[in-house]
């Protein structure tokens, strides 16, 4: 159940396809439920032309971590996959993943909605949008709406 | 042994200001008034310890690494 | 807002790719809540060999659409696809997927998981499972536990 | 115009009966009896005209599509 951090685009799809193909579970599970966030092009009714995603690796590592092995107590999960972006990302481009996979449909759609919100709320990442009136900080997140 | 000060994002900044390290503190509050000259703290600020999320009145050793951070903002 | 019902297998992830290089809103969604059905090899404490899924073509056609119209005033949806296998099924391939893309992630996630909820309980299909001892219909659809 | 009945599924092999088409009905329930003989219905039997969920009490009309299945079990 690993997490990644990685500083090149992301294809969210591919990912999730070839980590699917290396597990040694797929006859047992029947549910896979993913979660990705892409990066749009305007933000608080404000152009963005390119974000810079800071982050503190050693907590945001062992927070990650920290989420799977919480989400895995919860829930019957057989595999959790999350990838998360830092750098600069454009427009289009995917932010992060998570993807869950359960016997049961429930598990894995549970799982992978909790974990985007405690990934939002407890890992520390930080947003720098570049704007047509100059770089800000993304003060902090919304409750998704 | 020393203790790790650390800065991120909007915070680091604000109050530009490098992540540096110091001598002796007892609480997470003692390390922001040495490493800052006591300035006044944003109210949203958030602190972690070794890693976790602390409080200001946390309990602060030598070899620990301190962070100071504004609201997270990823996912 | 498509949604197919087909007799091939189906690459759940290379579907959505391609279905989200075809959207003209790529710039817009920031949210991508997928989930896919996957058919196991076991069910109920049984092997199960393979699958084949009947269905009623014209009803269920139209309630797919009708479930992705009810969706999409619910939510503000960017987009939806759905795809639903029938015919005969193995274990380890995909049944059936939806992803829902929205500005936000909130819309896409909660569309997502009341989408499985209401195809299961409502769109007509039925598995018959091959098993040890003979095929079986399947009785009831679960709550996903 | 005729009425036509679909079976489906496990409903279907029960009954050991064809799709097929009737003259007149004046309710689901009159197709039901017409097309099986009058047998006895399972408790979990689902109906559908002109492919909307209804009721054994629903109305029918000539060049109507009426369908008897189990519970789904799609997804």
């Amino acid at each position: 159940m690993p997490s990644y951090i990685i500083e090149k685009p992301l294809d969210p799809w591919q990912a999730i396809s070839e980590h699917q193909e290396k597990m040694q579970l797929d006859t047992q599970f029947g549910a896979t439920a993913t979660f990705v966030g892409t990066m749009r092009d305007f933000n608080d009714n404000s152009d963005v032309s390119a974000m810079t995603l800071e982050h503190y690796p050693a907590m945001t590592q062992h927070y990650l971590d920290k989420l799977i092995a919480e989400a895995s107590e919860k829930w019957d999960l057989l595999d959790v996959l999350i990838i998360h972006r830092v750098g600069d990302i454009l427009p289009s481009q995917a932010i992060m993943l998570i993807a869950c996979w359960s016997a049961h449909r429930k598990a894995s759609l549970d799982a992978c909605s909790w974990l985007i919100e405690e990934l939002k709320h407890r890992a520390p990442f930080w947003k720098k949008e570049t704007r047509p009136d100059g770089d800000r900080w993304v003060a902090e997140n919304t409750d998704g709406f | 042994m020393t203790i790790q000060v650390k800065f991120f994002a909007s915070l680091k900044e604000q109050l530009q200001l490098a992540d540096t390290e110091i001598e002796h503190a007892q609480t997470v509050e003692d390390v922001w008034n040495t490493v800052t000259d006591k300035a006044d703290r944003p109210d949203n600020i958030i602190v972690a310890v070794n890693l976790e999320y602390a409080q200001f009145d946390s309990p602060v050793n030598t070899g620990d690494e301190v962070a100071f951070f504004p609201p997270v903002t990823g996912g």
